[in-house]
């Protein structure tokens, strides 16, 4: 009984770890892919001198400069609050990765309510941002932080019923069971119905994320890094670097997993099946975050009550209607 | 269309009458000379009248000919009635600018060197506000009924104006010698520079 | 959570009972608490120090007052300390995204009023070298209005084409962005040889590579959000605040020296216009887009059509300008530049009025941004394209 | 014209329901697989052009301490410190002379605006451009450079680039000179002295700063722009062949101009020494008018090349006959004498000494002038006489004439050398330089480059 315990203890352990290294490494290498893509996509080189080859260690090296920099807090600011914000922001991010099947029997832990619990932690980090931008006494932190909150209300709508409707047709909440339930062809099945799903989601995500177009919060131009104006130092990467490609990768892998049908191969053809489900996984995984790159650097911002508009006036509805249309789907589909 | 400047200087001439002491033609450009109490409505008329249609403000500054040297047949008076010295005051100039009929007129406005006082003009050309104020600070010109006549580019503090001949820039003489002062018999040469 | 932090306290304090305020209660529309938003002296959105006082109500402007002068450099002092070749050298920082079209008024003025001849070839140089400065600037603009939006792509994309510019002004002048190349009665010297072929190559380049833009920008839905319909500059408001150049014709001026007084031998080539009709972001950005294709088609012909010959007037040995006063304007990248040289004979002029561009066309700011939005603001800045050098001077 | 400009308009305003998104999209992705043109800077260096305004060089033999270049900069970050010393006598009667030793040449790059005025105006040379750009300091008192660290720059300093067809090649009137008789080419230099003390007398660097450009061929050959709009200049080059062709006859100028000066004034004294003559006398006479402050105008504007492109070569290559009859040689004055003579003119007129001396100088080098044109007339050929026993005088290495020239006048008379030799010499001077010491043929090195 007690050796059960402690192998259980011990498996806790390991998967800790696991977790704390794969996402710190996963962020590196995601702020990596994002400033190759984003170089050559605007005809540069991007990082060519850290670590020599192709600077694959520009990511590291700089992570080392803001571990050395020095940490500011204002002096007007509320310095607990200021502080605070940053772990706020950036653990559940971690904690997302918890519930996410990397293979069919990889995974840290398997709610029964894996969805929920994703969708729920999902949306703690902008109370996080909300802290940051009110204790930097700071106008424009003040700004950005109430844009970030307006859009954490309006876009955490769209992506839970397009989650719900997926959960709807999956008949499940444990993400390897959604994985399971999904075949080939993956979003293409329902037909349009699973592409308009996985478009809501999508834009649902890149603005929670606040990632352009959808960046107001953070609009460099207008807010100078909004919430995270006064950050310096760790507390600017966890809070605001880190966070972002930590969130931008663990939402493509939530994508993937419910979209794209997660470790499972692209086509159900014999010697794709020896390839293991987590290269599939990765590779769809990376997919993923190329696209939200893509887009980012894509198009200019939006401004915030354009993007208020479109969530309620557009995407919103959108929503409602397609849970409906998957409810049809259900019922009096094949 | 366009309007010769010949044609332009009879019209200013018909519109104007004897509000203009001076009417002239200065390389293609109308050039007149008014008095102070005539030079808001003069403005006006420029602008309003279809003739003329000089809605463009080009840009209003201020001339301080106080050390220019004159040609003894220079007719031009650009002092005030009021002062004594007809030549050698400070004027405001105001440039305006036919968009529809090209042509251009500078309009020459003595003012009294020693308390230099202008009616402001906002309130035909709105963009005269900061012209003004820029010409208030660096002649030390006065713009009544200005809405806010207060500094455009200089500290609240700063001592004097700088564009008047008698605010002698600061000459980087008194930071460094000046190098091509070198030669003995050249230091003369060098000075004011 | 946390009390207001102190520094916010003052303001709202004393923007409760501010007119503005006031105003707002007896509309009767939702009011809620003015904040004094100081944006700049530093600030992205401001290219340069300049610094715009807006009280905003939420994310509204309620008015916006812009600050100037942190630039400040007294050029129309500093010239009248200087003889006429060192003014060159001087006026060309004025606004340093165009510097050789800054040098071409002076050296107008004084070609004025002494009365020399410029040779055809150094004027068809003139003309071209000006408008590939015309289009740098323009790209400049380009990228930044892009990158005030948001999109940060385009910037990389307007630099490459600005090198290919630059270097092939660099081989002729020296400099990349300074150039100090127009002399009076004509061009310090000649250009060297391939000049033509380079310059040609580098426009035609931009001018194949503008589709890109127009999907980039131009058509891009988000764009159009942000800019049509936002900023908008009434015609008549933009003549009383002498608002010229792309920003005047955005807001349907249909105004260009070189078109309505043709200074050098513009009048022997063929471009058109462009104007805006609506005189919101959207059309000045447009107009500004299409110049840099006028202005390419002008390159292209004064290139092919650059006569042999040398390129410098009768000049005496010391440029003294005669007595008398001449005003000179020429069609800057962002309006109309006119010097006003007042000279009484001698060889540093007695006094020179700098009419800028950047200066008239920002004085109309505040009338723009009233009853904006935080966002537009921003916008609105970047499509008013003013270099502060060309402000300050 | 507007009509259609507005409707483009209105089509780029009408909403494109999400296909401009996508339009956008593949551009990016268009240029994710293009392969792009990054310089790797520190690796790769971009080819900049000679013009590049990167760094002044010093050719520090060339600087005569005229100050010129301290007194345009327009931002004094010009430092220049010398001495005077005096030499003894060239021979018996003569007066020993002074002349100026650059102790110190420094520009501070900190205040320097890289406006490139004292390249521009240096009379002689000293300054080149050089596209050298890496000389960063993390101390901004260091970024002032001494004139052992500007003379290293030399070395970078490319020679002028070949130019764009249709421009006028200066190569051509010299061309043509050296074709005509040498007569002209001393007619139109005479002129420059002349305007020279006369600004000199208005204490007018400007003025003065053209004179010795119009002097050494090499100058004027070397930057093209300065042509004359007025200039006669034969048939404009065609082909790049033929530009360069002249090129190369330029460098050859540039040589003989270079090489000259180190054997002009004693050539004079010693060959033509004993003769004296009223043709002189004109020569005061107008040196006296042209005193006159209503004298530089007229001279300036009537018959002198431009201010900033002033090639006298070109005027006598127009009308390639001499306005003045030439004088016979054997009642020419010595130059020495005239030396003297003016001297005292002007001490007794009670002008300060250096004043005296410099155009003191200015006469004796007329004097000279008119002797060579009374040679060059008397021989039948182009050639000059002076060459043959110039040969021998030539191993002295510096130009008697460059260093002593602290003020205006004597820059005149400095440049009256290598002026009349471009004349002159162009023609024979071959073995002259080929015996010439080896300063003048290390200068013809790096004499290209003055922009």
């Amino acid at each position: 009984m007690i050796e059960i315990s402690l192998t259980a203890w011990q498996i806790l352990v390991v998967k800790l770890l696991i977790i704390l290294t794969v996402v710190p490494v996963g962020a590196l290498v995601g702020g990596y892919v994002l400033h190759k893509e984003m170089a050559h996509m605007q005809h540069r080189l991007g990082p060519m001198y850290a670590g020599g080859w192709h600077g694959w260690a520009q990511t590291l090296a700089d992570g080392i400069k803001f571990a050395y920099k020095e940490d500011i807090i204002p002096a007007s600011a509320d310095k607990r609050v200021f502080s605070l914000a940053p772990a706020v922001i950036f653990v559940p991010v971690l904690l997302l990765y918890l519930v996410i099947p990397i293979d069919r029997n990889l995974i840290v832990e398997d709610l029964d309510v894996g969805l929920f619990f994703l969708l729920a932690i999902g949306s703690v980090g902008s109370i996080g941002v909300l802290m940051a931008g009110w204790s930097s006494a700071n106008k424009y932190a003040l700004i950005g932080a109430l844009r970030s909150a307006g859009q954490l209300i309006a876009y955490e709508l769209p992506i839970v019923l397009s989650a719900a409707a997926v959960a709807m047709l999956a008949g499940t909440l444990s993400l390897v069971g959604i994985v399971e339930a999904q075949d080939w062809p993956f979003i293409l099945w329902p037909p349009g119905l699973g592409l308009a799903l996985f478009l809501l989601f999508l834009v649902g995500a890149m603005a929670e994320m606040s990632l352009p177009p959808f960046d107001m919060p953070v609009a460099e131009s207008e807010l100078i890094t909004g919430p995270f104006t006064e950050y310096t130092g760790m507390r600017f990467i966890f809070g605001f670097f880190f966070a972002e490609t930590a969130h931008m990768i663990v939402f493509a892998a939530i994508g993937t997993t419910l979209f794209l049908g997660g470790y499972k191969p692209i086509v159900p053809w014999g010697p794709l099946d020896v390839i293991p489900g987590v290269l599939w996984f990765f590779v769809k995984t990376s997919f993923m975050v190329f696209l939200l790159l893509w887009i980012r650097f894509s198009f200019p911002r939006l401004r915030e009550d354009q993007l208020q508009k479109f969530a309620w006036k557009f995407l919103i509805p959108l929503s409602l209607v397609l849970i409906l249309v998957t409810g049809a789907w259900i019922l009096y589909g094949p | 269309m366009r309007l010769e400047p010949a044609d332009a200087l009879d019209r200013v001439k018909g519109a104007l009458g004897e509000r203009v002491t001076d009417a002239r033609l200065n390389h293609g450009q109308v050039d007149l000379t008014v008095e102070l109490d005539k030079y808001v409505e003069v403005v006006r008329i420029l602008r309003d009248d279809i003739a003329l249609g000089c809605r463009f403000f080009t840009f209003l500054s201020a001339i301080d000919r106080s050390t220019y040297k004159y040609d003894d047949d220079d007719q031009r008076e650009t002092g005030s009635a009021g002062s004594q010295n007809k030549k050698g005051g400070i004027e405001v100039l105001v440039h305006l600018y036919s968009p529809d009929k090209i042509w251009h007129v500078n309009l020459h406005v003595p003012l009294d060197f020693d308390a230099p006082v202008c009616p402001s003009i906002t309130g035909v050309f709105r963009g005269a506000e900061w012209h003004e104020r820029e010409a208030a600070e660096m002649f030390g010109i006065h713009f009544t009924d200005h809405p806010n006549l207060t500094t455009l580019y200089l500290s609240e503090d700063f001592e004097g104006h700088p564009m008047l001949k008698s605010f002698k820039l600061p000459a980087r003489s008194y930071v460094k010698d000046w190098p091509g002062a070198k030669d003995p018999d050249e230091a003369a040469a060098a000075g004011g520079r | 959570m946390a009390d207001t932090p102190k520094v916010l306290e003052p303001e709202l304090q004393n923007l409760q009972d501010s007119s503005a305020f006031a105003n707002e209660v007896s509309e009767g529309r939702l009011v809620t608490e003015q904040m004094l938003l100081n944006v700049g002296p530093q600030h992205p959105a401001t290219h340069g120090v300049f610094r715009l006082l807006a009280t905003i109500d939420g994310e509204r402007i309620v008015r916006a007052e812009p600050v100037v002068g942190y630039m400040h450099r007294g050029y129309e002092k500093l010239v009248e300390q200087r003889d006429y070749r060192q003014i060159t050298n001087l006026i060309s920082r004025m606004d340093w995204l165009s510097g050789i079209n800054n040098e071409l008024p002076l050296a107008l003025a004084l070609e004025e009023l002494m009365e020399i001849e410029v040779p055809e070839r150094a004027q068809y140089l003139r003309v071209a070298l000006a408008e590939m400065n015309r289009i740098l600037n323009h790209l400049m603009f380009f990228q930044s209005f892009a990158a005030e939006l948001g999109a940060i792509t385009p910037t990389f994309y307007a630099f490459r084409e600005r090198e290919d510019i630059q270097y092939a002004m660099e081989t002729v002048t020296g400099g990349r962005m300074h150039f100090g190349f127009f002399r009076p009665g004509g061009l310090k010297e000649d250009v060297p040889k391939g000049f033509v072929d380079m310059a040609l190559a580098s426009v035609r380049k931009v001018i194949k590579r503008l589709p890109d833009y127009e999907d980039l920008l131009t058509g891009n839905e988000i764009f159009k959000q942000r800019t049509i319909n936002i900023g908008t500059l009434d015609r008549e408001v933009a003549y009383s605040y002498g608002v010229s150049g792309p920003i005047g014709r955005g807001s349907s001026i249909d105004m260009d020296v070189r078109r309505d007084e043709p200074y050098l031998v513009y009048d022997q080539f063929d471009f058109e216009v462009c104007t805006g009709s609506h005189g919101d972001c959207f059309d000045r950005f447009w107009v500004l887009l299409h110049e840099i294709i006028e202005s390419a088609k002008i390159v292209e012909q004064a290139l092919a059509g650059l006569p042999p010959g040398p390129i410098m007037g009768k000049v005496p040995r010391v440029v003294e300008a005669p007595k008398g006063e001449v005003y000179i304007r020429t069609e800057n990248p962002l309006g109309e530049l006119g010097f006003y040289l007042v000279s009484d004979g001698g060889r540093r002029p007695y006094r020179i009025k700098i009419r800028t561009p950047s200066y008239s066309n920002v004085s109309a700011l505040p009338f723009v941004l009233e009853n904006t939005l935080v966002a537009d603001m921003i916008a609105i800045l970047g499509s008013f394209f003013f270099v502060l050098g060309d402000v300050d001077r | 014209m507007a009509l259609d400009v507005d409707q483009r308009l209105e089509k780029a305003r009408r909403p494109g329901f999400g296909v401009g998104l996508l339009k956008g999209m593949a551009v990016l992705l268009k240029h994710l697989f293009k392969r792009n043109d990054v310089i790797q800077y520190p690796e790769v260096k971009q080819d900049l052009s000679p013009r590049t305004r990167g760094v002044i060089a010093l050719k520090e033999e060339n600087c005569t301490v005229c100050m010129l270049c301290a007194r345009e900069c327009p931002d004094w970050c010009i430092y220049i410190d010398s001495h005077k010393e005096t030499l003894p006598p060239k021979r018996e009667g003569g007066r020993p002379r002074k002349r100026n030793v650059l102790d110190r040449f420094a520009i501070d790059y900190a205040l320097c605006m890289y406006c490139g005025i004292c390249v521009e105006v240096c009379p002689y040379d000293a300054l080149f451009w050089s596209r050298e750009f890496e000389y960063a300091e993390y101390d901004i008192r260091q970024l002032t450079h001494e004139k052992e660290k500007l003379s290293d720059w030399m070395s970078t300093v490319l020679p002028p680039i070949e130019l764009e067809d249709g421009a006028d090649i200066p190569g051509l009137p010299t061309k043509a000179i050296s074709a005509a008789s040498a007569s002209p080419t001393v007619e139109a230099t005479a002129a420059s002295p002349a305007n020279v003390t006369s600004s000199a007398a208005e204490a007018r660097p400007e003025q003065a700063q053209t004179a010795p450009r119009e002097a050494s061929a090499a100058t004027t050959s070397a930057r093209p722009a300065e042509t004359a709009p007025d200039a006669p200049t034969g048939p404009a080059p065609e082909t790049a062949k033929e530009a360069s062709g002249l090129a190369e006859e330029v460098k050859e100028q540039q040589m003989d101009a270079a090489a000259e000066p180190a054997a002009e004034p004693e050539v004079k004294r010693d060959t033509q020494g004993t003769v004296q003559a009223e043709g002189s006398q004109a020569e005061v006479e107008a040196k006296a008018e042209s005193e006159t402050p209503s004298a530089p105008e007229s001279t300036a504007v009537t018959q002198t090349p431009p201010a900033m492109a002033p090639v006298p070569d070109q005027a006598p290559a127009a009308t390639p006959t001499p306005t003045r009859p030439v004088p016979k040689l054997e009642d020419l004055e010595a130059p020495e004498d005239a030396y003297g003579r003016v001297l005292d003119e002007q001490t007794k007129a009670g002008s300060s000494p250096q004043v005296a001396e410099a155009r003191a100088k200015v006469a004796r080098v007329k004097a000279e002038r008119e002797v060579t044109r009374a040679k060059a007339a008397a021989s039948q050929d182009a050639t000059p006489a002076p060459e043959p026993s110039g040969a021998p005088e030539a191993t002295e290495p510096q130009p008697e004439q460059g260093p002593v020239a602290p003020t205006e006048e004597e820059r005149g008379a400095g440049s009256a050398g290598p002026q009349e030799q471009t004349g002159a010499g162009s023609a024979g001077p071959q073995e002259q330089t080929g015996a010439g010491s080896a300063g003048p043929q290390e200068q013809k090195g790096t004499k290209g480059p003055n922009d």
